[in-house]
């Protein structure tokens, strides 16, 4: 194992330089020792397990959090630290994992209000708002409506202000924390462009992704993070995915492609021809049992709309769903999972967890009445075995139940949320998105749990904007653009050699199935 | 009449559970409707200086922060537990004070009220006292209104609540009288109207009723807010076509008087109030009585009254202009 | 923040209009009825009356916008206002130097002060503000109260120039009344805080905060500077208000105003001002506080028994929120927002 | 033992801060005040004030779990109370000698049940039209005391029957009547909010409802439910307050409303939701009538109690600052946890 320095790519100056970061909170020890230094011109990836300390990292740098020791510098400026504004004034900008962006303020008051304070100006002129709006936006080559709140904007769009606003300043240091979780492959093309061309410019750029491909395309040097240490730095051109995940991990992580193994075809769920005016159109669709149907396509395409649907919080106009070939209208959640149906939401912070609370609590909460003893009355007893239960299925690394989640690891909420599905045994399980923001060997995990699950007979419904997930985990899929089902491929395209890629074509460009237009709704 | 009270051994009973190391002195709580309000300090210094007077009586005031019913009777409750000889009350809600001023007196402590003619006579207490009779203060009150409207035109009323008996005994004694008097006057409103005490709240009633009401002759307000907040909507608007009557303090209607923005107030010494009340309690506590004729010590109840377990006295205080020199008001 | 998601629909500023719209409608109705029920409602001078005595509210309600968009709630601003006001009074009567320029600066410079200690303690402890201020609004009033009294000052005690600044009408129009000078710092107050909150860095900030304090924090917003003017502005108006107050009603009562302070909450709520932060308008505050102001003063122009004021007050207001929630909550069941409040 | 007392120093904070703030309080009352302070009857007395206005303070409390707020609880408990006190007055149901018990059971009903329509009606208004709960209660406060004025013409409704009264005197060894019934409520409040599957909803409701909705949760039954709930408790204070005063009338109490608010608070319980404990209620409790009983026993301003209990808030919030600032990260117990994050946000 190599653990040398990788060699700068050019000679240029030292825009970054930690050294010796420690971080504790209260207890945990985010960062035990970090040193990394970025050149200018220089695309330095950071990789690492959830909760590794990536994120804290840049807030250290970013002056969101100030080091327990060790000092930061940019371009031989010492920070003080734990003072944002300093830090952006010595030219450190952040696209921060959380986006950090205001929901009630417009898009474009999101995207000019760093440079309008950093300007400092103190009387707000909107045109001026707008314009700076325009400007970053044309660098990205996005079109938005100026003039909505981002809680009216798609996540995929969000992400782009927050790029944007980054960009608005005149940034030496570009910290990028997973700034492609909601972004589909076209987007991501034109973000890695972007890298590029800011690296040509001298900036220094810190990219932080669990999406390896990515990585490997953009970095010239990665630095892999793990347990708060930092394990190495390895000059990109001489590591390969593979290798990657084995510094981060310290295993070999093989996806097995899934393949369906039961012989009976009667289907658990048929949706014939589900209609919701504005959402989505005519959905057909039948999942057995073992099977993993992937659902994908752009964002605002109407996945989420159909699960909702089926999930009794977004009733259908028209058109009829059958469980076991009953048909069922489907008014509540509460009716859905008596129905045998269970869903993964889409956002884990918002729709799927209480995240002041404890594991036990959140795995407990969607089956209050298993932990019940006499009608009503809860038993502590029942309900710590139900969460041992689980957090031990699902591998989720703290396996203290009574954890507060929101100090998990992404990866370990996320499995968390998705073992509290799991515990209910359901005929359907609709998995929305189920590792954005997962470190690969969660992913892995995660992956190997819903196959499991696939195999002992229950329906899944996989929806993702990832390719390579699809194509790892699904016998059948479906894609959808703009509210309709475009593309169904069966367990033989799968199979293809070539599939992943022949996906990512589909789903970046339905236009060849339809007529379709691409922009991005609700 | 013989007006003796003391039918109960309230008085020898307070004196036992007076033993209670304090130094033989007699204790007396008077608990005032609210605390810090221009009126109950006032009260207060009537209190204050019977205490000087009567060396061995510790006289103390001590109230509750808002006019709430439920707050006085926390108050009272403190002071039946600390074993008080004597508690004077002046109730927000005599109804609500009622079995907490039984209780007291089951307790052997000697209950005094003031402005609670209600609970005269009945288990709750020992003695009412009053400054005057409720229907004869309400008859002065309307009489001068009357008569400077010349005894005819449209009249409207204010009270402080609807809920409060004085205001309404006053009220309803003042209507009595005009509806004998002055068959002329209209009043025309159903109901007085009411503002809760509240300042703010008398003062747009004030602009209201004068709006709504174009040819109004007469206004006559039983609270210190009403009138006061009548008169000085009136002087703003410098309309000299309404007369005014009703309960003030000699502070406050003094310069309207004057300036002839009230045409009459009239009111009663607090401190007096206070006084008299702590003295009734004293001689309770001293297993004396108090009888028709006594002088209680203060102007105004030199020769009281005592008739159904009220003793009244005759400290009526009517306000003129001219009556005081600027700004030496004594409350 | 475990507050969820709440309202996403498209049409935000849209939506937000409609709040202001729709209020402006219920108040021309209510007008209306009233002016037909009672013909002498509809006069200039009733319309001065009313602007006048609600010249006060009106500030608070400023005041109360602001700190409702900075993501807080005050409750203290009335003990705010009476305190500051009291201490003018004190001041001028203490020193003999009768003079409302006098009494202005130190009552405002002392609700100034006590505004900007409730941020100091909001910020340094990282304490909700909601039991910050219902404790010092509680202090303040009790501090006032064990230090100088609780002592009131009638018409001819107080301060005489305050009594003439309380009748001082910047337009007369015979018989009908005047327009108070309190309408034209309201006035004045509502331009400079739409100024303020719209066009300025500082007010873009609030709502910044108001939507997400934590990623203000990271942009660099300073969360202290923000905080700290809005709770000294919010005692700044209060102090006004009060002063305002007490020489409108001619009567320094200290221990009067405090227990108002849920209406104007109310008020501004009305006015589409949100809860928890980041959205809320000078126009739709101001409204929210006519529509209030109405309820409670034509009912004696309705010739409506004083038994019944509060059921009719009651009953309207529950109404018009109604009206307002339930289309809002449909709005939001098709937009996918999950909360239920 | 000792590791169970390690874990209470470690993640009880507010509690600790709570308790020795009541040691600090109850220690200078001893070194101020005469023994009779903590004689019996003062201790009685103390009781019988702390019962009706116990149960305003839980129900809030229980609105505030939900991140609610409950303005109406002391305009709903007369309005339950005037309601209870006119079947008692005779006026339409005449009272004879044989008949008080059965005709206060049923006064003591009639309360129950309209406290609960009031609760019934706040729940509607927050569940099911979505009204943030402060706008809808204040409306509901209006109202109720505007329903109440209109019924009455503001009289007092007086009570006749005379067991009603003897009520409130009653004991149980010493030790009032009513305090035991609180007593009681607040015990069966705890185990229903922390040990029953309606209580878990509430809370988890408090801390984030989008995700209880997606856990299968019935968000707007839940949250009716407790609006009822807390409706029962406003009428049984509702009872109490009858029984003390004899009596019913509109406006009695109102300054409560803000001292509930002030109790519930100062016991830890979070304005927007999910944090809250009974127990700790209980101490908030003591101590504020404490203080207020004692302050009263030394003849001071109740403007002075004011200004304590206000700083005693700040002190105790200021407190729990301290204390969190060495909270290691595990949620405690079962209980409802008083963990937080260590976000920028005041709110
Ligand atoms: N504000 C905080 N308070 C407490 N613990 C924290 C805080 N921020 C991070 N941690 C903890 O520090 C560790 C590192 O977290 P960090 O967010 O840096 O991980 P990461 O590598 O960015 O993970 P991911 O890939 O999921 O984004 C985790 O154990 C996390 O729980
Ligand atoms: N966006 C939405 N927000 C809230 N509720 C929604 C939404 N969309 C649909 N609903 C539906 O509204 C209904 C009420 O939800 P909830 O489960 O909270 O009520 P409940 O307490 O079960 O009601 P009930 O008392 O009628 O059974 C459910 O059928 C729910 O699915
Ligand atoms: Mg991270
Ligand atoms: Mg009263």
């Amino acid at each position: 194992m190599q653990d040398d320095e990788a060699e700068p790519t050019t000679g240029e100056a030292i825009a970054l330089d930690a050294a010796d970061l420690e971080k504790t909170f209260g207890g945990v020890r985010a960062l035990r020792g970090v040193s990394v230094q970025v050149r200018a011109g220089e695309v330095a990836c950071l990789i690492g397990e959830n909760g590794s300390g990536k994120s804290t990292f840049v807030k250290i740098v970013s002056g969101v959090h100030r080091p327990d020791s060790g000092t930061v510098s940019v371009h031989g400026q010492p920070l003080a630290g734990g003072d944002p504004r300093e830090a952006i004034a010595a030219g450190v900008q952040v696209i921060y994992q959380d986006l950090a962006l205001f929901d009630d303020l417009s898009v474009a008051e999101n995207i000019a209000m760093n440079r309008l304070i950093h300007d400092g100006t103190r009387v707000v002129r909107r045109s001026r708002m707008r314009e700076i709006a325009r400007e970053t936006l044309a660098r990205v080559g996005v079109e938005l409506d100026l003039d909505v709140p981002i809680s009216s904007v798609s996540f995929a769009n969000r992400q782009i202000v927050a790029i944007c606003r980054a960009l608005s300043m005149n940034a030496r240091v570009l910290f990028m924390d997973e700034p492609t979780t909601a972004l589909t492959t076209k987007e991501v093309r034109r973000l890695l462009r972007i890298v590029a061309e800011l690296k040509e410019l001298g900036l220094a750029i810190v990219f932080i992704s669990h999406k390896l491909d990515e990585v490997m395309e953009v970095a010239d040097s990665v630095t892999v993070f793990r347990d708060g240490s930092k394990v190495g730095d390895f000059a990109a051109d001489q590591m390969d995915t593979g290798q990657l995940t084995y510094h981060m991990t310290g295993h070999e992580v093989v996806h097995e492609p899934y393949v369906r193994s039961q012989d009976d075809d009667t289907p658990i769920l048929e949706l014939d021809e589900l209609t919701r005016a504005g959402h989505y159109e005519n959905i057909s669709l039948s999942v057995r049992p073992g099977d993993i149907v992937g659902v994908t396509g752009l964002l605002g395409s109407g996945r989420t709309e159909v699960a909702l649907s089926l999930f009794g919080l977004n009733p259908a106009d028209s058109g009829t769903v059958r469980i076991d070939g009953k048909q069922v209208e489907i008014t509540s959640p509460i009716m859905a999972m008596k129905l045998g149906i269970a869903l993964l939401p889409e956002s884990r912070q918002e729709q799927g967890l209480f995240m002041g609370y404890s594991a036990e609590r959140n795995i407990s909460a969607a089956q209050l009445d298993r932990v019940t003893t006499a009608p009503g009355i809860l038993s502590t007893r029942r309900e710590r075995e139900l969460a041992r239960e689980v957090i031990s299925f699902m591998g989720v690394n703290n396996r203290e139940p009574r954890t507060v989640v929101g100090n998990l690891s992404g990866g370990n909420q996320q499995k968390i949320v998705i073992g509290r599905g799991v515990s209910m045994s359901p005929k359907i399980y609709i998995l929305d998105s189920p590792t954005v923001g997962v470190d690969i060997g969660a992913k892995a995990e995660i992956y190997a749990r819903i196959q499991a699950m696939a195999r002992d007979g229950m329906g899944v419904i996989l929806i993702s904007d990832e390719p390579e997930e699809i194509a790892a985990n699904c016998n059948r899929v479906v894609v959808m653009h703009d509210g309709r089902i475009v593309e169904r491929l069966d367990s033989d395209d799968v199979a293809a050699e070539d599939f992943a890629d022949r996906l990512g074509s589909l789903i970046t460009d339905p236009g060849q199935t339809s007529e379709g237009h691409t922009e991005a709704r609700l | 009449a013989c007006g003796s009270v003391g039918e109960s051994g309230g008085g020898a009973a307070g004196s036992d559970g007076n033993g209670g190391g304090d130094g033989g002195q007699i204790e007396i709580g008077l608990v005032p409707k609210v605390e810090g309000i221009s009126w109950f300090q006032r009260m207060e210094e009537g209190v204050t200086s019977f205490d000087e007077d009567h060396e061995d009586v510790s006289a103390f005031q001590t109230g509750p922060d808002s006019e709430d019913a439920a707050k006085q009777v926390a108050v009272i409750e403190d002071l039946i537990a600390q074993n008080v000889d004597a508690i004077v009350v002046v109730p927000n809600d005599p109804q609500a004070v009622a079995p907490v001023l039984e209780r007291a007196r089951n307790n052997g402590i000697v209950v005094v009220t003031h402005e609670a003619p209600a609970l005269a006579g009945t288990e709750s207490i020992d003695l009412d006292v009053e400054a005057f009779s409720n229907q004869e203060f309400g008859e002065q009150m309307f009489a001068p209104l009357a008569e400077a409207m010349g005894g005819e035109g449209q009249l409207v009323g204010e009270v402080g609540s609807l809920t409060s008996e004085t205001h309404m005994a006053w009220y309803n004694a003042g209507l009595d009288y005009i509806e004998e008097n002055y068959p002329d006057i209209e009043v025309v409103s159903d109901q007085p109207y009411e503002d809760n005490n509240s300042d703010s709240t008398a003062r747009s009633n004030a602009q209201e009723i004068l709006r709504a009401y174009p040819d109004l002759a007469g206004f006559v307000g039983t609270s210190v807010s009403a009138l006061a907040n009548f008169a000085a909507i009136l002087e703003e608007q410098g309309n000299t076509d309404v007369a005014t009557s009703g309960l003030s303090l000699p502070s406050i209607a003094g310069p309207y008087l004057d300036d002839g923005w009230i045409t009459h107030a009239q009111t009663w010494d607090p401190a007096g109030a206070g006084y008299v009340s702590c003295y009734v309690a004293m001689q309770l506590v001293n297993g004396e009585d108090v009888a028709t004729g006594d002088d209680l010590g203060y102007e105004g109840y030199d020769d009281v009254t005592v008739e159904d377990g009220i003793v009244s006295g005759n400290a009526t205080m009517l306000l003129e202009s001219g009556q005081f020199s600027d700004g030496e008001y004594p409350f | 923040m475990s507050t969820a998601t709440v309202s996403t629909t498209r049409g935000w500023i849209r939506r937000l209009r409609g709040v202001e719209l729709y209020l402006a409608v219920v108040i021309v109705v209510y007008i209306a009825v009233v002016g037909i029920v009672n013909p002498l409602f509809l006069d200039i001078g009733t319309l001065f009356d009313m602007l006048r005595s609600g010249a006060g509210v009106a500030l608070l309600a400023l005041g109360v916008l602001t700190v409702l968009v900075s993501g807080g709630i005050d409750v203290s601003f009335t003990a705010i206002a009476i305190v500051s006001a009291y201490v003018g009074v004190r001041t001028a009567l203490a020193t003999g130097i009768d003079n409302l320029w006098l009494i202005l600066f130190v009552a405002v410079t002392v609700g100034t002060l006590l505004g900007a200690l409730n941020a100091v303690i909001i910020y340094a402890f990282r304490l909700p503000t909601l039991i910050v201020t219902l404790g010092t609004a509680s202090a303040y009033h009790g501090a006032m109260a064990v230090l100088l009294g609780t002592t009131s000052y009638s018409r001819v005690q107080m301060p005489q120039s305050l009594v003439e600044f309380g009748v001082v009408d910047i337009l007369r129009i015979p018989g009908h009344g005047g327009l108070s000078v309190y309408v034209a710092i309201v006035a004045f107050f509502a331009v400079l805080t739409w100024f303020i909150l719209q066009r300025t860095m500082l007010g873009r900030s609030i709502y910044a905060v108001g939507s997400n304090e934590e990623s203000a924090s990271r942009l660099g917003i300073n969360i202290f500077a923000t905080k700290l003017f809005v709770y000294s502005y919010t005692g700044f108006l209060g102090a006004l208000m009060g002063v305002m107050y007490v020489s409108q009603l001619k009567y320094v009562n200290p221990v009067s105003l405090i227990g108002t302070e849920l209406l104007v909450l109310a008020a501004v709520l009305v006015g589409g001002v949100r809860l928890t932060g980041g959205v809320g308008t000078v126009l739709g505050a101001l409204l929210g506080v006519v529509l209030l102001r109405l309820f409670v003063s034509t009912l004696v122009f309705l010739g409506l028994d004083s038994n019944w004021n509060d059921l009719f007050f009651g009953s309207v207001l529950l109404a018009s929120l109604i009206v307002m929630y339930y289309r809002q909550r449909a709005r939001n069941r098709r937009a996918l927002v999950f909360a239920t409040t | 033992m000792v590791e169970k007392l390690r874990t209470i120093l470690r993640y009880e904070s507010e509690l600790i801060v709570l308790v020795v703030a009541a040691v600090i309080t109850v220690v200078l009352f001893a070194a101020f005040l005469s023994v009779e302070f903590f004689a019996p009857a003062n201790l009685q007395s103390m009781a019988i004030q702390m019962s009706g206005f116990g149960f305003l303070a839980l129900a809030m409390g229980i609105a505030m779990l939900s991140g609610g707020i409950d303005l109406s609880v002391v305009s709903a408990s007369v309005l339950a109370g005037i309601a209870g006190a006119s079947v008692v007055s005779g006026r339409f149901i005449p009272v004879t000698e044989g008949n008080g018990v059965q005709l206060a059971l049923l006064g003591a009903l009639t309360c129950v049940v309209v406290g609960m329509l009031c609760g019934l009606l706040n729940g509607f208004l927050i569940a099911k039209i979505s009204i943030p709960p402060i706008l809808a209660t204040l409306s509901t406060m209006i109202l109720y005391s505007g329903i109440g004025m209109a019924a009455t013409s503001g009289q007092s409704v007086p009570v006749v029957v005379p067991v009603v009264g003897d009520f409130v005197n009653a004991t149980f060894a010493g030790v009032p009547a009513v305090f035991l019934l609180l007593v009681l409520a607040l015990a069966i409040a705890g185990f229903v909010l922390n040990r029953t599957r309606f209580g878990r909803r509430l809370y988890l409701f408090g801390e984030n409802q989008v995700a209880l909705r997606f856990a299968g949760g019935r968000t707007e039954r839940t949250i009716l439910l407790s609006y009822v709930m807390i409706g029962v408790l406003v009428g049984v204070a509702g009872i109490i307050m009858v029984a003390r005063v004899n009596s019913a009338r509109t406006g009695f109490g109102e300054s409560y409303l803000l001292q509930a608010i002030l109790v519930v608070v100062l016991a830890g319980f979070n304005p927007y939701g999910g944090r809250g404990r009974v127990g700790m209620l209980v101490i908030a409790l003591l101590l504020l009538q404490g203080i207020s009983s004692a302050f009263n026993a030394m003849q001071l301003s109740p403007y002075f109690t004011n200004l304590v209990w206000g700083a005693l808030l700040l002190a105790v919030m200021v407190g729990n600052y301290v204390a969190r600032q060495h909270r290691p990260r595990l949620a405690p117990k079962p209980g409802p946890e008083p963990a937080q994050s260590e976000e920028v946000g005041t709110r």
